[in-house]
């Protein structure tokens, strides 16, 4: 390890501090826009959802990771955004501005269920948020006249100005383009005077309250720009899916968001986009352990739930930091090689403590 | 120059030189010389995946018929299943897959309204066919598209047929509903309220469950206040199941009707006395194996033997799915694309298969193979035909 | 007269489904309590016992009440051992790594059941020596099966009354509950004491599920009813032993009532809209002592 | 002149009466020392003064102003901040991190501004790391800057509290034991850097203690509490010379 020289305050609050670093992902963006050309156009797509994904986790993650407010209820951003994009978009909407509307509307939606949740925390939070997306779900599918209740809304692709994204690299590159966008935002968020107070809400309420942070104010900015977030992703969704039922949006999409930002590495924005491939890429995994073992499809059902479940538990047991986690400890590992002990990453209690007594 | 920017300008290059996303294409995808490759996307895994692995196995049967038959026109064809649990998203990029990867030349069989509504356009896009997806809805051949066929009679035919014939036969007038709040409950909801419009009635009660849910009191109190005499179930099986042992537990006996969706052996097994007396309307007879035809006990046979299991109804479906499609691809000869194949099952005109489904037609320009259905009613346990085949 | 009818023979049928919801939140409460763990499988633990006492009566042929009570066993013993095993490292965890590690053995459980020969994804029935008949009382009509849950309900909270009330074994839980480092002190052997809060509730479970099995059938989804019972525990504080009964109820009443009263659709959020609002109000349910934080 | 004053501070917690009519004043420049045996209502005292609980009775007048009714989070923003008894860091953030939320009373930009990180954003940045490296010198943490708090000894924690407290430059800084938990050489370390805090940033301290020679060495005032209530306020010589709160401590 290297301990750089720093010369001025202004180092500390660079986007990227280190230049070694700053070549890699100099690399890793020339890879992503290379993609189209080495990629087929189902890996196109699934890079797409990744990114779709990872928009969406980032909402996850700046709520659940970084403020420590557990949602289970995140599916009713994704369906607000989604339905926003879907309606504006039959209404002649321009894109640029639909795609906007769908965040507000979300980030809207996030800060007015703020309003009844800002007293909450832990358990009671993530069933309250549980109940909004239930209620969400329900006024979906009831509001017949906006949604077209359960029969579901055709979504055409995007259009801006006269050209169409109707090819998969278009997608590929709007999704990808859209993700850089957010995580840029994110950074600067959380080297800000708001990123700070939400870190400090989830690892100390009552000292965060006496340093000055108003609790239910900074509680509504969180889900709204959480909401924002995931309703963004939820029109990109909308397009890509091209068709949009309110049972898209079940507490199975919501648990699916609280797996990503945990299986991806709570409270880091890498383990928002690993979260994301995580969950793209699993399905196919799975299907390659079937057939590595040659089970019976038959018995796919089992498989899906088995590999999901246990993954689930042997993540929280073994690596609660997730994937991102995993990648630093191995990067140290190599770093101070051979001096590497078992204690260097000794367990912690995370971000938060007995609820009972909070 | 750093190493970095100069791998910039080389793709910047390559940018320049090629034009993404067109690949060279063969002639026609997924036909070979010796070779016809379809797809489908079933629910192996999801919540309704109990009709997702016999369909398989109904179709991987057809197409082992078709082959030791000598294939189609000198091709074998061969079938590639893709899961998609009944999740939109992954029922898109396992779409994708077939059609990019297994390059596909047909998706045929698809299951599910949502997942095949959002996998349909894909397949269209590309001028490949979309045959018969597994659901009766009415937007997988309407609007009329050259390209997409529809199977099943769809459910708003199916309980408008049942609804007029119960109540020009049984006099019911009185007409209650009870449906799941989806798309499928939505069409069932909309075929009685149409069929009532037509004699200038309306239900007298309309009540809805969200699905999965499993106590069903308030609705049946709720029908039963408003002195429903027969009930339209826009219900599966466990709710029909549910809903009926309800209205028994409450002292209440209307008839009951439901759709093709839960026209099934299971319902009456599993209703025993509670649901004796229930209409469904279908299309397709269950196949009990002591009143079968020898073709059909022939059939059970070599299913059983090939899956140790005896064959449902739903094995049916993916097999005469199968079956169908390619009798159309057997209609266009040896010169497959899918223009010919269109106009290769345009060829079929009021076809019926050995299960007794009802007659099948396509034409230009109506490409919904039937819109009729029968009236079939528990009776001891096991469903019994009461009419032919009709349409309101 | 006929209004008033329908308005009792609602309450009753709300009451039935409510004393559901209120096991299924007990179930949840003792676990809570003792722990600080949510136990988001508690539907998919109901669930598996129900598929335990369908095999044992219907698939191995066993007296009901005989099936029932082996079932009851094997459960209590599968939620010990998921303590030992699965929850025990996550003492002291955040609440999240709980919810998460709890719903991750709910779809274990799910796995384990869709691949158990003769389980699966079909829908079967359990037959009971009570089902199928009613009793009638004027205008009113009880099923047998709610007759049966309301029993068993009453049956249940007695029995744990007099257990949390009257035992050692009860009273020492109770402690643990209340403060386990002191319990532990004064010589509780917390970490069985634990094991063993698991064990009730995950019996609890299995005896909802078995009560569910002739009304709803036993099938892979069943445990989604535990959903209705988070308000349910919610509403009645989290904590608290009769809250969770109460909260049952409640919600059970009120989902009856909103479903014959109300326009379409209220039936399936009348439990969280009513979860939300007691929470605007107190943010801690209805019977919660208010604990705060010392600093 | 008189900064802060406590008036007839009543509170009950249901059948415990906490707080019984506690008077006092803190003098400008003052370190005054509230001392008690366990269970005296030291901390609910603390909790009163900074709005987490709300009072039963009296009133809290700062600066000439009645702050009795203002929310809890806007104390700091008057100029009075605190530390915890228990250490309630972000412990896992960095100590620079934790520190810099003590500047979040200061103001900082509009939320937009921050998303896009404008020049204003990155002004206000390095205006508050500025005051933030202020803090680091004076308390030495220079070394311990980019740790992770969670990570750090005990007694480096309880400093890191103290400086976060002392970034939101407070003119009144309550202090809840400072030195629990710390052994005699930091300890001592303690004493100076209170009276560091007092006569170099000018910063009235109030503070509770139970470590009676701290209290011996800095304070100027002492107050004695029992079950609640005042058993003597004076010098601290007199005070631990109070035949009253010798009884208290050793019969207690």
């Amino acid at each position: 390890m290297h301990v750089p020289m720093k010369t001025s305050y202004n180092e500390d609050i660079r986007l990227i501090r280190q230049r070694g670093t700053l070549v890699w992902y100099a690399l890793l963006a020339l890879a992503l826009l290379a993609a189209p050309f080495y990629l087929g156009e189902h890996h196109l797509s699934q890079l797409s959802f990744v990114g779709i994904y990872a928009i969406a986790g980032l909402g996850a993650m700046l709520l659940v990771g970084y403020t420590g407010q557990v949602s289970l209820g995140q599916a009713a951003f994704l369906a607000i955004g989604a339905y926003t994009e879907a309606i504006l978009q039959k209404a002649g909407v321009p894109f640029a501005a639909s795609l906007v509307l769908a965040g507000v509307m979300a980030g809207l939606t996030g800060a007015i269920l703020s309003l009844s949740t800002a007293r909450l925390a832990g358990i009671y939070l993530a069933i309250a948020t549980l109940a909004f997306a239930f209620i969400v779900e329900e006024v979906l599918t009831r509001w017949e006249s906006l949604t077209n209740g359960s029969l579901g809304i055709l979504v055409k692709r995007i259009q801006v100005g006269g050209f169409t994204f109707d090819a998969e690299w278009k997608f590929y590159y709007l999704s990808t383009g859209l993700l850089v966008l957010v995580l840029w935002l994110m950074i600067n968020l959380l080297r800000s005077r708001t990123g700070r107070a939400l870190t400090a809400m989830r690892d100390s309420e009552i000292s965060a309250q006496s340093l000055g942070i108003h609790l239910a104010r900074y509680k509504a900015i969180v889900l709204a720009l959480s909401g924002a977030l995931t309703g963004v992703a939820g029109a990109l969704y909308a397009h890509r899916i091209q068709f949009i039922t309110p049972d898209q949006f079940t507490i199975m999409a919501s648990v699916e968001l609280l797996v990503l930002v945990v299986v991806g590495g709570l409270g880091s924005l890498h383990g928002a986009v690993f979260g994301a491939v995580f969950i793209v890429m699993l399905p196919q995994f799975i299907v390659l352990l079937r057939d590595a073992f040659g089970i019976s499809s038959t018995y796919q059902a089992g498989l899906d739930a088995g590999v999901y479940g246990l993954l689930m538990v042997l993540f929280m047991l073994f690596e609660p930091h997730g994937i991102y986690g995993r990648w630093q400890k191995i990067k140290l590992y190599l770093d101070i090689f051979p001096f590497y002990r078992k204690a260097t990453f000794r367990r912690q209690r995370m971000f938060q403590k007995s609820e009972q007594l909070r | 120059m750093t190493f970095a920017s100069r791998l910039k300008m080389v793709a910047l290059g390559a940018l320049l030189a090629f034009s993404p996303g067109f690949g060279a294409k063969a002639d026609v995808q997924g036909v070979s010389d010796d070779e016809i490759v379809i797809g489908t996307l079933l629910d192996l895994s999801g919540p309704i995946n109990f009709w997702g692995i016999p369909v398989k196995n109904g179709m991987e049967l057809a197409v082992d018929d078709i082959n030791a038959a000598g294939g189609i026109n000198g091709r074998k064809l061969r079938l590639v299943v893709e899961d998609m649990a009944y999740d939109p998203k992954k029922a898109v990029l396992a779409a994708q897959k077939l059609l990019t990867s297994d390059k596909i030349f047909a998706m045929v069989g698809s299951m599910g309204t949502v997942t095949s509504a959002a996998t349909m356009p894909m397949v269209l896009e590309r001028g490949l066919p979309h045959l018969f997806p597994i659901t009766p809805a009415e937007m997988f051949a309407i609007p009329y598209e050259k390209l997409k066929f529809a199977f099943f009679s769809p459910y708003y035919d199916d309980v408008r047929t049942s609804l007029k014939y119960l109540i020009a036969e049984k006099g019911f007038s009185r007409i209650g509903v009870m449906y799941q709040d989806d798309e499928f409950g939505a069409n069932v909801l909309q075929a009685v309220k149409d069929q009532l419009a037509e004699t200038g009635l309306e239900p007298v009660s309309v009540t809805s469950y969200k699905r999965g849910a499993t106590d069903f009191s308030s609705q049946i109190a709720r029908l039963k206040a408003d002195n429903a005499d027969l009930v339209v179930l826009g219900t599966v099986v466990r709710e029909t199941v549910g809903a009926m042992a309800t209205a028994k537990n409450l002292g209440w006996h209307p008839a009951f009707l439901i759709s093709q969706a839960g026209y099934a052996p299971v319902t009456a097994e599993l209703g025993k006395d509670a649901v004796e007396g229930l209409y469904a309307g279908a299309m397709t007879p269950i196949p009990y194996p002591d009143t079968a035809s020898p073709e059909v006990l022939a059939w059970i046979d070599s299913y059983k033997a090939k899956f140790g299991d005896a064959p449902n109804v739903q094995g049916v479906v993916g097999y005469i799915i199968i079956q169908t499609a390619a009798m159309g691809m057997q209609n266009a000869g040896r010169d497959l694309t899918p223009d010919t194949l269109a106009a290769g099952l345009e060829q079929i005109k009021d076809y019926r298969n050995i299960f007794g489904t009802a007659p099948l037609s396509f034409s230009d320009g109506d490409h919904l193979g039937s819109r009729q259905t029968f009236l079939a009613q528990v009776q001891n346990g096991r469903w019994v035909a009461l009419t032919g085949f009709m349409h309101y | 007269m006929q209004g008033l009818i329908e308005f009792t023979q609602m309450i009753i049928s709300g009451v039935a489904t409510g004393c559901i919801y209120a096991i299924v939140a007990l179930g949840f409460v003792l676990i809570y309590k003792a722990s600080e763990i949510v136990n988001f499988a508690q539907g998919d633990l109901m669930m598996l016992g129900a598929f335990l006492g369908f095999s044992f009566i219907t698939l191995l042929g066993m007296p009901f009440y005989l099936g029932l009570m082996l079932a009851l066993a094997c459960m209590a013993l599968i939620g010990a051992l998921l303590d030992r095993v699965v929850l025990r490292p996550m003492a002291g965890q955040p609440v999240f790594a709980i919810v998460i590690i709890t719903i991750g053995i709910g779809f274990v459980i799910r796995a384990v059941v869709i691949s158990v020969p003769g389980w699966g994804t079909e829908t079967y029935g359990i037959a009971t020596p009570y089902s199928g008949g009613v009793t009638t009382l004027g205008g009113l009509v009880i099923s047998n099966e709610h007759l049966a849950i309301i029993g068993a309900t009453l049956a249940l909270v007695i029995v744990l009354y007099l257990f949390f009330r009257f035992t050692m074994l009860g009273v020492a839980m109770q402690a643990t509950s209340q403060n386990q480092l002191a319990a532990y002190y004064v010589g509780v052997p917390v970490k069985s004491i634990l094991s063993m809060i698991w064990a009730i509730s995950a019996a609890t479970a299995a005896l909802v599920g078995i009560l569910l099995a002739p009304i709803t059938f036993v099938h892979v989804n069943m445990g989604f009813i535990g959903l209705k019972a988070f308000p349910a525990a919610v509403i009645g504080g989290f904590g608290s032993l009769p809250g969770a009964v109460v909260g049952g109820l409640i919600i059970g009443v009120v989902e009856a009532l909103a479903g014959f009263y109300l326009p379409e659709g209220f039936k399936d959020i009348a439990a969280y809209v009513l979860m939300l609002l007691v929470l605007a109000v107190r943010p801690k349910g209805l019977f919660a002592q208010s604990v705060a934080k010392k600093v | 002149m008189t900064l802060f004053e406590g008036r007839n501070l009543d509170r009950r917690f249901g059948g415990i009466h906490a707080v019984r009519d506690v008077s006092f004043a803190v003098e400008e420049g003052e370190i005054f020392t509230i001392i008690g045996p366990n269970g005296a209502g030291k901390s609910t005292l603390f909790n009163l003064i900074s709005r987490i609980y709300d009072l039963g009775g009296g009133s809290l007048v700062y600066d000439d102003r009645d702050i009795s009714r203002i929310a809890p989070h806007k104390v700091v923003g008057l100029g009075i901040a605190r530390t915890f008894q228990n250490i309630e860091l972000f412990e896992n953030s960095t100590v620079l991190s934790n520190l810099l939320v003590g500047r979040h009373s200061r103001g900082g930009p509009a939320l937009w501004q921050e998303l896009l990180f404008t020049s204003a954003a990155r002004q206000s940045e390095i205006a508050h790391r500025e005051r933030v490296e202020d803090v680091i010198d004076l308390l030495d943490l220079q070394e311990h800057r980019d740790a992770r708090v969670g990570g750090l000894p005990y007694g480096i924690r309880k400093v890191v509290e103290l400086g976060r407290a002392l970034a939101s430059q407070p003119r009144l800084i309550l202090l809840d034991e400072p030195s629990s938990g710390l052994n005699p050489d930091e300890t001592e370390d303690m004493s100076y850097w209170i009276r560091d805090i007092r006569s170099q940033l000018g910063v009235t301290v109030l503070m509770i203690e139970h470590d009676m020679s701290l209290v011996g060495m800095v304070s100027d005032r002492v107050l004695a509490l029992d079950h609640g209530e005042v058993l003597a306020i004076g010098q601290p010589a007199e005070i631990m010379a109070n035949p009253r709160v010798i009884e208290a401590y050793l019969g207690g």
